[in-house]
């Protein structure tokens, strides 16, 4: 396979284009099928036994009342889970935390699980579960978790990262350091410095689907799985492990999804609903309940972070440090480490230096949202950046002109920059209608910068051409948001036909190779790679086949257009041959004409963003109204821009809850008291005004097309640039998210001395 | 428990069927009838992803009893378009991209369609709030608002 | 479980005074089953009273008006002369829940919901409505602020039914008006919330006033206090001020998770001048 | 012979440096050279380590060659959402 990924600046007829999704017409009229709409016969409904306590030794578990109940069909523990990790320690975390085995980690944490012959059987049979507890002091607080005194929640933890090796357990799983240069030094030739702590609330996902599944093991040791997810080939991995399959004997199909949003890259219920058809002999349905879905599944870290930075009269930062620390939930994990390296990615910086703690709490296993992690870092960053410009006496955005980095620049994360879009995106929004219009009374504006890696991975895609030149395209990258239709385009665009000439579905585990998941803004990115280099396969095939129907040489015939064309002066009569013409002869020519491709798409751009937003405060009540917010953001090339419009609407309505009015509020039992979309308060359409956008195209120089992923970086400014605003029209500097309006009555009176 | 026979109306057709007294319509509708464009997202009224329109009223069929439904009259997203001939707000929802991963789209569609029957002509503000019981997480709503005001603008001239 | 659904009042007191376990009563529905999803309850004995003559119906009588135990708050909202006499009673009820939840609820279920956030009580107390309730033993007609006497517990007997909310006829140059906080725009449980309802004289004084706060006690709290602060004055900055500083410390708030004991009195003063601005405007005065 | 940039986790496993020199033409022998001569990095990549060459991030491909003179750096594997 010679395939080049790298960027040719070809001219488009069909990507930058918009037409109507391939999966529209079934997700209006109701007939598309997602997690909980799909149905085998003879099915049983699964229910999950949760634990109350946050923190809990579990003594006992008697499940016989239960069993003996009429209709009840199985009741599973996690001895009916047994321990095939084989020391992969991930994995262990992904079981314990789908079923409980020793201790209860967290309100809302598994414990047992029923299949009976119908919802209410079901209800009833938990109920009679007795599970005995022995409960043990709990923390929910990031900041007391790392206190010394605090619970210990798991006491196999040492600290990694450290210096020395730490002589006792702890509930900070690693420390993790970047950057360069000597950030002392560089304070040192600071004239003015910013020094601030910041600390952000847990908030989930908020996808409006529950997490649902339909389970059905066969006893011949093969088994089908119907489940909305980021990622079936990654459940089905996942799920194979835990149960003991070998991977090819589960066959994993993707429904369509209703949101994922990073929540929907783990396994929960999924290994659940697995057990109990093995033991029952049956199809089990587990359909997660809202309550459940706050309890148990997704949540984001919650964080504490402290931002130094200083910079000369003359704009110039000398030095910037951080110091993050990130919940994790019960089981280690990654997070802070990703905030580390976020945290400063926007700037062009001689001195930096960021440390990150992870730390165990007593709340849900810390999911993947949107960017995950860097939303929280640039909230911490560029209020203080914000705060320094202020100080310095500079326009925002000016200053962050001065300082942004560029290709060339080494980034606060290591590696140095190819061509980037921050800078840009700053010249844009600097010359945007925005940015100078005019702000009434207890009004304010802010602006705020993002970054975000963006993801490539393993990718398959199989491209079939019927005999009637009508071209199937099956993708292994879960479709979350018209990826679909993104696909298509791209595989019009490198076959030269028509869109509507092609239909693309996204293949199940048996139909198909490995996928990673639809993480990390990789799905148009990745797949697209996968298309185009199926598709010149395909046209390599084509080429041949028109060759034979020519009898000439295959090196004289080339593809243009869509059509197979002969070249040099000994083929001048000869007429083009479509595709269509091509395929229909295919049956005599060799069969079948199709493209396959699978690959690791490399080389995924970075991608930045800027957004502004205006801000109204009541400054009687502290409450709140979002006035009019923009987004700039480089697409690379946006492949169908209505939907890139969206992923930057999205991101910014889901970062504008995230910085208003979503968080995890836990009681001093270390239970979830707002576990519902009453007292979760993801923003309603009464809450948003328009969201404007604005596209910046910066080819990302290691794709055909040049696209960069899209899908995450537009969550990552909001919560600062709302701040910047908020501050703004209030007259005080906001430090802890969200600013609900008790938080922002309590700091405007606190500013007033009252 | 006895089942409980219900009779009623449902997309114009003439529809039988048990339920339990604790059976909540959006049940009925998925489970027993396969009607599964009304979806379960939270079970409480607070997201409107089960909206229908009941007797005229829109409502969230997972705060209604399926025992109510007696002798009443059900719409729901499977009964909006005519044959292949789909309504105006969803060929608007399709044009306008108004969906992403589309699972509030049934309930979004059902209470526009009720808003605009109510309110031939209404503001952004006034689609703003008509909708507010309506949870969207993918598109920050903006499209969602645009496509309801094309249709509207495209149903008035109609 | 058994669900039934009786034509008459007596019908319905008797199958709820005959029954051996819990029973709820069904309107809109749009508490209960919030509570039966949840697990909170699980009733014998559900009694639609959807289907019984009169209950569905706003009356307009000499005295004023009747609205029956089933009326949906959208059904109010479409009622002109109920909007014109009662507004602050008439957004009150609007409030509640979304478009889908209006077309649903009802006044009484919120009333015997008896959540001290409830939206229309304080409206429906500084209104004050009165409850006519059906029972066993006949007949009675008390004040609404009588009916919840704790979150979640009313002073109604088993086998009572409430069957309709009186508003008196409204008097000339009153008006009444409420307002909530809430954190979003819409879909939210009032953090605090204020109904004020006064009647001026030809001058602009107010000669009678009624203040009732929500979410501020464990029952909605009618502040006499508060309509001491108006009654005999204009509505001036200062009357406006003492207002607010009386609701301010009658409230007797909790800490949750929807907003703090400080914020709930600031702004419970906050709203209840707002309010008493609003219900001053539509008495005519200026 | 390309000189590889380790982040701080790494650089503690070898001795404090920040930096080490690795005979090496691919991702692959990259890999493989450092846990030969860094035991302690065997369950970092095991775990999964990406490389930057010249500011390009590469998670899976081990043929991927390491030009004479390139920046080579090495990054933690993360996920995103």
């Amino acid at each position: 396979m010679n395939f080049d990924p790298r960027f040719s600046g070809r001219k488009f007829a069909s990507v930058g284009t918009r037409p109507i999704r391939p999966d529209g017409v079934d997700k209006v009229t109701g007939r598309a099928r997602y997690g909980a709409d799909f149905n085998m016969a003879g099915q049983l409904v699964g229910r999950v036994l949760r634990s109350p306590h946050a923190h809990a030794k579990i003594l006992k578990i008697d499940t016989s009342k239960a069993e003996k109940l009429a209709g009840v069909k199985a009741v599973i523990t996690a001895k009916d889970l047994p321990d095939l990790t084989g020391g992969d320690a991930a994995m262990y975390d992904i079981l314990d935390n789908c079923m409980a085995r020793t201790k209860a980690l967290y309100d809302g944490h598994a414990v047992a699980a029923v299949a009976a012959i119908d919802a209410r059987t079901a209800r009833q049979a938990l109920k009679l579960i007795e599970v005995e507890y022995e409960i043990l002091p709990h923390v929910t607080d990031v900041d007391e978790a790392m206190q010394h005194h605090a619970p210990l929640i798991n006491d196999t933890i040492f600290t990694e990262g450290l210096e020395e090796k730490p002589v006792k357990p702890s509930n900070v799983t690693k420390r993790s350091q970047f950057g360069h240069g000597d950030v002392h030094q560089g304070f040192g030739h600071a004239d003015f410095i910013v020094e601030r702590s910041f600390k952000t609330e847990q908030t989930h996902q908020g996808y409006i689907e529950p997490h649902a599944c339909v389970a059905s093991v066969s006893s011949d040791g093969t088994a089908e799985l119907w489940v909305c997810t980021q990622g079936h080939f990654v459940y089905r991995q996942h799920c194979a492990q835990l149960l003991g399959m070998e991977a090819s004997k589960l066959r994993v199909t993707s429904s369509e999804i209703g949101g994922g949003f990073g929540g929907k890259t783990h396994v929960w219920a999924e290994p659940v609903a697995l057990a109990l058809s093995r033991k029952a002999g049956r199809p089990v349905k587990l359909v997660m309940t809202r309550d459940e879905v706050f309890r148990a599944s997704g949540p984001t870290s919650a964080t504490s972070i402290d931002v130094k930075i200083g910079a000369r009269k003359d704009g110039t930062i000398t030095a910037a440090e951080a110091t993050l620390r990130y919940s994790a939930g019960p089981y280690a994990g990654s997070w802070a480490e990703i905030g580390a390296m976020t945290a400063f990615a926007c700037y062009k910086l001689d001195n930096v230096k960021t440390v990150g703690y992870e730390v165990l709490v007593n709340r849900p296993k810390t999911a993947a949202y949107r960017a995950p992690s860097a939303p929280m870092a640039a909230f911490a960053v560029e209020s203080a950046v914000d705060e320094l410009a202020k100080e310095l006496g500079m326009d925002p955005v000016d200053f962050r002109i001065k300082n942004a980095a560029q290709e060339g620049t080494r980034s606060s994360y290591g590696p140095v920059y190819g061509p980037i879009g921050i800078g840009p995106t700053l010249e844009a929004v600097k010359n945007h209608p925005h940015m100078k219009a005019p702000l009434k009374k207890n009004q304010g504006r802010g602006m705020a910068c993002g970054f975000w890696f963006n993801f490539g991975g393993q990718t398959c895609v199989d491209l079939n051409i019927g005999m009637d030149g009508s071209v199937s395209l099956a993708v292994g990258t879960v479709d979350v948001g018209g990826s679909r239709a993104s696909l298509s385009l791209v595989a019009a665009e490198e076959l030269g036909i028509d869109y509507a000439q092609l239909k693309a579905v996204v293949a199940d585990t048996s139909s198909l190779g490995y996928n990673d998941m639809t993480d990390g803004s990789r799905g148009t990115f990745s797949s697209s790679m996968a298309t185009i280099s199926a598709a010149r396969n395909a046209i390599k095939i084509l080429r041949e086949r028109a060759a034979q129907m020519w009898d000439i040489s295959v090196d004289d015939v080339v593809w243009e257009q869509g059509h197979a064309v002969a070249k040099g002066d000994k083929h001048g009569n000869l007429g083009k041959l479509s595709l269509k013409e091509i395929a229909a002869e295919s049956g005599k020519t060799g069969g079948p004409i199709a493209g396959h491709s699978e690959l690791v798409a490399d080389g995924a751009g970075v991608s930045f963003a800027t957004h502004i937003c205006d801000i109204e405060v009541d400054p009687e009540t502290g409450s709140t109204r979002v006035i009019r917010y923009t987004v700039v953001q480089d697409a690379g090339k946006a492949v169908h821009p209505t939907y890139v419009e969206g992923q930057y609407q999205g991101g910014a309505a889901q970062g504008i809850g995230w910085a208003l009015n979503e968080e995890y509020i836990y009681g001093k039992d270390g239970r979830l008291q707002n576990a519902g979309f009453l007292d979760y308060r993801i923003p309603v359409c009464s809450d948003l005004p328009m969201i404007d956008t604005q596209i910046l195209e910066i080819p990302n120089p290691n794709h055909p097309y040049g696209v960069r992923g899209v899908g995450e970086t537009s969550i990552v400014p909001p919560l600062a640039a709302i701040a910047n605003a908020v501050s703004n029209a209030a007259g005080v500097r906001m430090t802890h998210i969200p600013m609900s309006p008790p938080r922002i009555l309590a700091a405007i009176e606190a500013e007033r001395g009252g | 428990m006895a089942g409980i026979a219900v009779s009623t109306t449902i997309n114009g057709d003439n529809i039988e069927y048990l339920c339990q007294p604790d059976e909540t319509l959006l049940d009925v509708l998925r489970d027993r009838l396969g009607l599964t464009g009304a979806k379960e997202g939270c079970g409480t009224g607070d997201c409107g992803a089960c909206s229908i329109i009941l007797d005229n009223r829109l409502v969230c069929s997972c705060l209604v009893l399926g025992a109510e439904a007696e002798g009443r009259r059900i719409e729901t997203v499977e009964g909006m378009a005519h044959g292949d001939q789909l309504h105006t707000l969803q060929q608007k929802f399709l044009e306008h991209a108004a969906l992403q991963c589309g699972i509030c789209t049934p309930g979004f569609l059902i209470a526009a369609k009720d808003l605009l029957a109510k309110n031939p002509d209404p503001t952004e503000e006034e689609i703003r709030f008509g909708l507010a019981g309506n949870l969207c997480r993918c598109t920050g709503y903006d499209k969602i608002v645009r496509a309801v005001q094309d249709a509207a603008h495209v149903m008035k001239g109609a | 479980m058994r669900y039934i659904r009786p034509l008459s009042i007596e019908d319905a007191v008797g199958q709820l005074a005959g029954s051996a376990g819990t029973a709820a009563i069904l309107a809109g529905g749009s508490d209960l089953l919030v509570r039966m999803k949840g697990g909170f309850v699980e009733p014998d004995l559900i009694v639609d009273i959807k289907s019984i003559a009169g209950l569905s119906d706003i009356r307009e009588t000499a005295d004023g008006f009747s609205i029956g135990a089933a009326v949906p708050c959208a059904v109010l909202g479409e009622n002109a002369a109920l909007k014109k006499a009662w507004p602050g009673v008439v957004e009150a009820a609007k409030l509640i829940g979304s478009k889908q939840v209006q077309g649903r609820c009802t006044i009484t279920g919120n009333l015997c919901n008896a959540s001290p956030a409830a939206d229309s009580v304080p409206a429906l107390v500084a209104a004050g409505a009165r409850a006519v309730i059906a029972g066993p033993s006949g007949k009675r007609t008390i004040a609404v602020e009588a009916v919840p006497t704790g979150p979640g517990k009313t002073s109604l007997a088993k086998g009572e039914i409430i069957e309709a909310i009186l508003l008196d006829k409204r008097s000339p140059s009153s008006g009444d008006a409420y307002l909530r906080f809430i954190p979003r725009t819409e879909m939210d449980i009032a953090v605090v919330s204020a109904g004020v309802n006064l009647t001026i004289d030809e001058h602009g004084v107010v000669t009678a006033a009624r203040v009732a706060l929500g979410a501020a006690a464990p029952t909605v709290l009618l502040v006499e206090e508060a309509a001491e602060a108006l009654i005999g004055r204009k509505l001036d900055e200062a009357a406006l001020e003492r207002l607010a500083k009386v609701c301010a410390g009658a409230c007797r708030p909790i800490d949750d998770k929807r907003g703090t004991i400080e914020f709930r009195r600031k702004v419970a003063g906050v709203l209840a001048k707002r309010a008493a601005t609003t219900a001053y405007a539509r008495a005519g005065g200026k | 012979m390309v000189e590889v940039t380790l982040w701080g986790a790494l650089g503690q496993l070898a001795g404090g440096k920040s930096k080490v020199e690795v005979e090496a033409k691919d991702i692959r022998e990259l890999f493989r050279k450092l846990a030969e001569q860094y035991p302690g990095f065997e369950p970092w990549i095991d775990r999964g380590i990406a490389v930057a060459i010249d500011g390009t991030i590469y998670r899976d491909t081990w043929s991927k060659k390491l030009p004479e003179g390139a920046e080579i750096f090495l990054l933690p594997r993360l996920a995103g959402g």
